[in-house]
């Protein structure tokens, strides 16, 4: 406060002092937040450690090739020598770990269960993120739409995004996933069902941002620096970029971060359920259908599940150190 | 899977001999049983020739299950192979196949019907007498009219999808036919008479000696006209065989009890040895497989193996794998190799690829060499009467290919290189698919890239891979395929795959590739031959030619695991059901 | 010994940040139907106080040290439970902010049984009966209506008058008002204030009022304490602190107390600055960086703590600079800024 | 309040109709788009040995090549008021709600459902009692020991139990403690024995997947409960509540908890009704034949039929499920009562 005792019925303050204050607070604000949230961040050892095995993770993804051609053998290349030809799992015990495959082999066809998990990744992150990325627009743009401008547009969006989140998301999921043929909309194999996935996943999960920016956007429309920015005449579209955006950053950060995760366990289980990526491009989600047919085999189900699991707690990890850092009522 | 449309003039001759072989002899499992060794020692394939663990003793419950579930259980509207086997134990059709083991288990004789078929000179009408005695479940006697409506009714193919086709195709239907419900009350005696209550005579569009085998076909099974209900039917179903439905919750199971109205006097073919047969649907697959080696049910009803868990816990357990049978099918998976596509059209690059092909690497695919199949040589599966498996490209001593020759005519070929082309499957099988890898990668040895071309099952034949314009436009030089017959015949099974004349400009035919005139002779002149002995060489000659000519890569013939639980009597696999035959089981 | 003692209390919370000194050293009495009056700006350390006194200085492991005597009972040192046990009974507390204080999901009278039937085994009948009764005294219409509504049917000052109904439901011998009025307009804030008075003296028991408005002070307390940095820079009777303040501190306290009676050409003199944070107090005089007098200290200012001591009759300040100096600063400097004649016909309405 | 629950009630409505236009939309017009044929839809009716005339006919009776929004009409339609079913020899009704019969076994798929209903039923109630009872315990501990180690122990695990697939823990669960080991003790996957039939047996094979099932939504329970108990603990009523002299487990429960309940009701609401809509997961990976296993089951043998019904009445239950929790909502808390 600017006063030196916060006096109650004071009308001391003038005017124009007010809206000094307020814009420069907002200043101050601006800046330290981030600084401050940054500190937090920094000192919170977890969420630092969700973040350095994100980075990891995504070098893997994008260097997968390279990975492969250091540590193993290409994911789709068959090393039957390695399988028992009558039972099809693989000759040596523990699933034929070994120095030449780290992971061991997959039963029929022996192929190196390392590469596949590594390639896995690149897959379940692209469309994770990019999933990520087509909810957070929509989300946004309908969330600020539906908070900024009210009355009849927000009902609207409000009810839509009720009954998106009303919906038996999976089954939906599958469902449409499962009518879209192997040609369709001029695209086909993976980058058909890649796009597919990511419209899915992508579309379904718009909401839960949406919710959260079209709350924020409500009370940060009664703010007084928009109604500042409002008395000095400027245009919607304006205080939408200058205004509310910028506010909006560290809830959508947030937000996102956490819906990434979810994305990932998403995608996962459409492709367990055998309509995400079609084999034999390695998915974790697949992997695991196969690795349950081949339950004596357990490795087989072991890697890509723990891959699943470390993946998605370290967005978590990292989710939840970003929210303390950058909202600390939050925790 | 199973085939439609078998070619009437053909099969004439192969059946008409067939009848010669083995007429009126009818004896039934249990006999043969006895002949075989009564000590029940359990070992592996012990029930595959011969009768495992014979007995007559009658009782018992007999537990069936089913990972997946009926197409239906309407005599009319199923078309599963297990189906048809075990459909015998509450219908009679007018013929059957013989319940006994190996390859007598091959032959039709008489059920309902007092003797099989009498042909006319032509073939073109077939005359059946029903025996005496005879009743439905609720004790009307089951009479010729009944017979001719039941496959009347399996003509309308959208109240029954999933039937066979073959009367709705050969009968001479009056125009525009749709079965008894849309054409009510249209006289079809063009197709069917019935002058009396024990006589049905058939009307052919063409001539057909081999009319017995579709008489053995489940929708000749009759049907009371005033309890049938279309589509629902399949709900209770009024058994004309040893077994009636007490209850059935489709989705879940059924059960079946003892037919009082079913007088043994009148089927010499059926020991019917349980009291009570249960059956479970639905049942998740490894669960299945769990439960048969605990002995909590009897049968894996699909008769098509267990689950590659399952397989990896029974090979390596001696004790476990006594109690399996490992048969061949008559089904053979194989590749088509178009000699309409550059540079296939050339006799050197075809060998090229038969000897480079990986033929274990096929048998993984499939799901090794017990579950998956016995690596095939040529084309017909061993079981065919008369089938003298040769190699004429011994693909190296592992199996994984010949190297060295394939480089030779590659090189012979004017490709040393090796060459490009694409390779068609169909998208929705995981092992065509895991067929098509293997090539793509064994055939990367000698410098042939295969590209992956997926197509939907449905259309495969009809528009891609069976369309001779669109191989060639598409350059589809390989495409994965398989053929089994609907029953064991060295035509059925050659004739469909390698007659040329079967091939259509518009598609929709399973040959692809196989187009030799002296083959299409050969089938010709073995129509003149009577005698079934004589007709087998002819099939291996065709077998050696189409062989020759390198157009077809044989991958597998298949071969199923299936686990014989302990306490089944009875137990044997036949030639015509290629699993046991449930018409045989008891308990002890 | 007092009803209420409290020797060298200290209330201090380590934090990631470092230990935050909220009340550090504070010792005062409190007589059987006197009224204390603490003031000090926010985050001076007088919330804490009262919750300390109450047992309720909870939020992270406190460091609680010093003796607080209640009726010659030992708090500091006692029993949570036994603490509990007096909490409602033998001291209670009126809040801030009535909304957030009142549960919402529970009706104004539920919240007033429940209190009576901790320290009460009486049923709920009676309680309920009683619930009415304590409504009907502090002014609440149609008590026997109201008792069955939730908080938010309310007005603002209603709600006041309901918590101070539950406070008073148990007749506690202390009862401390955190800055009671703060969130009610005016004209409502009078009224309560003399409903507080008339219970007090109804009920004779110890009343610590705590606030940062001196006028609400004036008006109720017989004793001013003036908080600052979590220590007591100035103690005195109403008088003392009112006409003859002698810590600058008060001084800007006063000075920057609005005043209707103020003539237009009277600057309002605020204190510059704002109030140290807690955690690194300023060394020497906690004030000495907002004081404008500091430079008479001879630099002791920010090398030593100063010492409270009494100037005369309980009349203690915590300064360096000599009292003659004080003094006269007041006199000639501060005093004609602030009206004080009008103040005492204040401080004498009854 | 009236007024309330009725706006609920109209909202559900509307609700239930966008989810069957979309449904619908998915089935039809998305393949369309895709780029199949009315032909094509109808040979999955009559079968593959059908002929291109039988398929063509059929398309014709089942309408295919009416406009969608008149087959859509004739979907709704059955719905309310019922529809007639050409089983052959005669027509039969197929009374309200009627959801069409499946391609496959011509069965209606209503009365299918309802037999798949209790399966899943039992599993989201088994699991839901322990979710609640886990989440709930824990998530109030952790609050009340915040930064203890077992606050820290007990959000890790939990953090670890929201990043695990399910049909991953699934698998593991069975591998470890079904599938034939030394500490083999629960049943397979598959087996399920209605409640009345053997309410032990019942329990029996469902406990793996309850738990299973349970330990991720405790996890995210445990999460919700501890941050709203944060919350609430903060609140001055709670200090209020202690300046009562009120005793602290009775300050916990009756005005912490009860504060920080209300989230957890929302969410719970919605995750049972999605969970009672199929739980697809679960089912799959413990192949139990529930409502998610039949919709992914009829997805594989594309029974149209059945997987619409399936989605539409999964809907149902998430919009019942909303309501419930409004209306909850209005008794829980007072304030709702005036909107």
């Amino acid at each position: 406060m600017t006063a030196p005792l916060d006096v109650p019925g004071s009308a001391t303050e003038p005017a124009p002092e007010a809206v000094l204050a307020g814009a420069d607070r907002k200043a101050i604000q601006g800046r330290s937040l981030g600084q401050i949230a940054w500190m937090r961040l920094k000192r919170d050892k977890v969420a630092m450690a969700g973040a350095v095995v994100i980075v990891v993770l995504i070098i893997v993804a994008v260097f997968a090739p390279l990975i492969v051609n250091l540590f193993g053998h290409p994911p789709l290349e068959f090393h039957r020598e390695k399988i028992d030809q009558s039972t099809l799992v693989p000759k040596e015990p523990f699933g034929g770990i070994s120095w030449d495959f780290l992971f061991g082999v997959e039963p029929q066809w022996g192929r190196d269960i390392f590469s596949r998990v590594v390639y896995g990744a690149r897959i379940s992150l692209l469309i994770a993120f990019l999933a990520t990325l087509l909810s957070t627009v929509i989300g946004t743009t309908l969330g600020v739409i539906a908070g900024y401008f009210g009355g009849f547009v927000d009902t609207l969006i409000s009810r839509a995004m009720d009954v998106f989140l009303a919906f038996p998301l999976l089954v939906f999921a599958i469902a449409l996933a499962g009518v879209v043929p192997d040609q369709a909309f001029g695209l086909s194999g993976d980058t058909l069902r890649v796009a597919l996935l990511v419209f899915i996943i992508g579309f379904f999960s718009w909401p839960y941002i949406g919710r959260i920016v079209r709350g924020q956007t409500l009370s940060l429309r009664e703010r007084e620096f928009v109604d500042a920015a409002k008395s000095l005449g400027a245009r919607s579209p304006y205080i939408i970029f200058r205004e509310l955006l910028p506010n909006l950053v560290a809830p959508i950060l947030i937000y996102a971060t956490l819906l990434i995760p979810t994305n990932i366990l998403f995608e996962a289980a459409l492709s367990f359920l055998g309509v995400g990526v079609r084999p034999p491009t390695p998915t974790w989600g697949g992997m695991l259908a196969e690795a349950a047919r081949y339950y004596t085999v357990p490795h087989f189900a072991l890697f890509p599940g723990l891959a699943i699991f470390i993946t998605v707690l370290a967005f978590n990890l990292f989710g939840d150190g970003l929210r303390d850092a950058l909202d600390p009522r939050g925790r | 899977m199973k085939k439609r449309r078998v070619a009437a003039a053909a099969v004439t001759a192969a059946l008409a001999m067939g009848l010669a072989a083995c007429g009126g002899t009818s004896t039934t499992g249990g006999e043969s049983g006895q002949s075989a060794a009564p000590a029940a020692k359990a070992e592996f394939n012990a029930a595959l020739t011969k009768v495992f663990n014979p007995s007559t003793k009658k009782g018992g419950t007999i537990k069936f299950a089913n990972s997946g579930d009926w197409d239906s259980l309407d005599p009319a509207d199923t078309y599963y192979g297990y189906s048809w086997n075990f459909i015998r134990l509450y219908g009679r059709a007018l013929t059957m196949f013989k319940s006994a083991p190996g390859a007598e288990g091959a032959t039709v004789v008489p059920d309902l019907a007092t003797d099989l078929g009498k042909p006319s000179e032509d073939f073109k009408t077939w005359t059946y007498t029903l025996r005496d005695g005879l009743k439905f479940e609720d004790g009307t006697p089951i009479t010729s009219k009944d017979v001719a409506y039941a496959v009347a009714r399996s003509t309308d193919k959208e109240t029954f999808p999933n039937g066979p086709t073959y009367l709705k195709d050969m009968l001479n239907w009056p125009k525009g036919y749709e079965g008894p419900y849309k054409s009510k009350d249209v006289d079809f005696s063009s197709a069917i008479e019935t002058p009396d209550d024990k006589t049905i005579i058939f009307h052919l569009t063409q001539p057909y000696s081999g009319f017995d085998y579709l008489a053995q076909m489940s929708p000749t099974m009759p049907v009371p006209k005033a309890k049938d209900t279309g589509a629902k039917y399949r709900e209770h179903v009024i058994s004309s065989g040893p077994y009636m439905f007490e209850k059935n919750e489709i989705g879940k199971g059924f059960t079946l009890v003892r037919n009082p109205h079913w007088d043994p006097a009148t089927d010499p073919n059926r020991p019917a040895l349980p009291d009570r047969i249960e059956v479970q649907t639905n049942v998740n697959a490894d669960d299945l497989d769990n439960r048969l080696m605990s002995g909590d049910i009897h049968i894996d009803v699909a008769g098509t193996g267990v689950q590659p868990a399952a397989m990896s816990k029974i090979l390596p357990d001696p004790n476990l794998k006594a109690q399996t049978d490992n048969p061949t099918l008559q089904r053979l998976w194989y590749t088509s190799i178009s000699p309409t596509v550059k540079p296939l059209d050339n006799i050197d690059c075809r060998k090229a690829v038969l000897y480079a092909a990986d033929k274990t690497g096929y048998q993984s695919a499939y799901g090794g060499e017990f579950s998956g199949g016995q690596i095939a040589t040529n084309l017909m599966p061993p079981s065919i009467p008369g089938a003298q498996p040769f190699d004429l490209y011994p693909s190296g001593p592992d199996g994984t290919g010949d190297l060295a020759k394939a480089k030779e005519h590659l090189a012979a070929c004017g490709q040393p290189n090796g060459f490009e082309t694409n390779i068609a499957y169909r998208a929705e099988r995981p092992k065509e698919k895991a067929t098509a890898e293997a090539l793509q990668q064994s055939l990367a040895r000698v410098g042939i890239k295969l590209t992956l071309k997926p197509y939907p099952q449905a259309d495969y034949f009809s528009l891609y891979a069976g369309k001779p314009p669109y191989v060639v436009e598409n350059k589809l030089g390989l495409a994965v395929n398989g053929w089994g017959s609907d029953y064991p015949d060295g035509y059925g099974f050659l004739q469909q795959i390698t007659d040329s004349r079967v091939i259509r400009e518009t598609g929709g035919s399973s040959n692809i590739s196989v187009r030799i005139p002296e083959v299409d002779k050969m089938f010709d002149q073995s129509l003149q031959e009577a005698d079934a002995k004589k007709r087998e060489p002819i099939w291996n000659a065709i077998d050696k030619r189409v062989m020759e000519e390198a157009v077809i890569l044989p991958g597998v013939w298949a071969k199923s695991l299936l686990f014989r639980p302990k306490g089944l009597t009875n137990v044997f696999i036949s030639d015509s059901q290629q699993m046991y035959d449930y018409v045989a089981l008891g308990v002890q | 010994m007092s009803f209420l003692e409290l020797k060298d209390l200290r209330i201090h919370f380590p934090t990631d940040d470092g230990l935050v000194k909220s009340v550090d050293g504070l010792s005062f009495s409190l007589e059987r139907g006197k009224t204390l009056g603490i003031v000090g700006e926010s985050g001076s350390g007088k919330s804490v106080t009262s919750l300390g006194i109450l047992g309720l200085h909870k939020g992270g492991p406190a460091r609680i040290s010093g003796e607080i005597w209640l009726d010659g009972e030992e708090l500091v040192s006692a029993t949570p439970e036994h603490v509990r046990g007096l909490r409602g009974k033998k001291m209670a507390m009126i809040f801030q902010d009535p909304l957030s204080a009142m549960h919402p999901y529970y009706t104004v009278g539920d919240q007033i049984i429940e209190a009576y039937r901790i320290h009460h085994k009486v049923s709920k009948k009676a309680a309920r009966k009683h619930a009415i009764d304590m409504l009907g005294r502090v002014g609440i219409p149609e008590p026997s209506r109201r008792v069955d509504d939730y908080p938010h049917h309310f007005s603002g000052g209603m709600r006041q008058r309901a918590m101070i109904a539950m406070a008073l439901s148990c007749d506690p011998e202390l009862l401390i008002a955190d800055e009671p009025t703060t969130a009610l307009d005016v004209t409502v804030q009078a009224q309560i204030l003399d409903l507080m008075r008339d219970l007090q003296r109804e009920f004779d028991s110890a009343l610590i009022i705590i606030t940062h408005d001196l006028g609400v002070v004036a008006e109720l307390s017989d004793d001013i304490l003036v908080m600052y940095a979590g220590k007591c820079v100035e103690y005195g009777s109403a008088d003392d602190v009112f006409y003859r303040p002698e810590h600058p501190y008060t001084w800007g306290l006063l000075g920057s107390m609005p005043r209707l009676d103020r003539e237009p050409t009277d600057r309002l003199m605020p204190i510059k600055g704002t109030p140290p944070s807690l955690i690194n107090v300023p060394p020497g005089c906690a004030f000495h960086p907002r004081c404008p007098y500091s430079d008479r200290t001879a630099g002791r200012a920010s090398t030593e703590v100063p010492e409270l001591l009494e100037t005369e009759g309980g009349h203690k300040v915590r300064c360096h600079m000599p009292k003659a100096e004080r003094r006269s600063l007041w006199e000639n400097e501060i005093k004609p800024v602030v009206h004080w004649e009008d103040e005492i016909t204040a401080v004498e309405t009854p | 309040m009236v007024t309330y629950i009725i706006r609920r009630l109209i909202g559900a409505v509307i609700m239930l109709l966008i989810v069957s236009m979309a449904t619908f939309a998915i089935f039809f017009l998305v393949p369309q788009i895709a780029g199949a044929t009315p032909e094509g839809m109808a040979s999955r009716y009559v079968g593959r040995t059908a002929s291109a005339e039988t398929a063509k006919l059929a398309a014709e009776r089942l309408g295919f090549n009416d406009p969608l929004i008149v087959q859509y009409g004739r979907f709704v339609k059955g719905v309310v008021a019922g529809a007639e079913y050409d089983y052959g020899p005669g027509v039969e009704k197929c009374p309200a709600p009627c959801l069409g019969y499946s391609f496959i076994t011509r069965q209606p798929v209503f009365p299918d459902l309802m037999n798949r209903l209790p399966v899943t039923f039992s599993l989201a109630i088994g699991a839901a009692v322990i979710w609640l009872l886990a989440g709930v315990g824990i998530g109030v501990l952790s609050a009340l020991r915040r930064g203890s180690f077992f606050d820290r122990a007990a959000m890790t695990v939990a953090l670890a139990g929201v990043s695990l697939p399910i049909f991953f823990t699934g698998l593991v669960s069975l591998l470890v403690f079904a599938y034939g080991n030394p500490f083999s003790w629960a049943a397979q996957g598959g087996h399920y024995t209605t409640f009345l039939d053997s309410p032990v047996q019942w329990a029996y094979n469902l406990i793996l997947p309850w738990v299973t099932l349970a330990f991720l939504f405790a996890a995210t329970y445990a999460r919700l409960t501890r941050a709203g108990m944060l919350e609430t603990m903060n609140e001055d009523y709670i200090r209020t509540a202690r300046a009562k002299g009120l005793g602290e487990r009775k300050v916990i429960v009756k005005h912490g908890l009860r504060g920080a309940l209300t989230p957890i009701i929302t969410v719970f609401g919605l995750d049972f009704g999605l969970l009672i809509g199929g739980a697809v997961l679960t089912e799959s990976a413990y192949s139990l034949p529930g409502l998610g296993k039949y919709a992914v089951d009829a997805i594989t043998n594309q029974d149209l039929p059945k997987v619409m019904g399936v989605t539409l009445l999964a809907a149902v239950f998430v919009v019942i499920a909303n309501l419930i929790v409004d209306l909850l909502y209005a008794v829980v808390d007072p304030r709702v009562r005036l909107a």
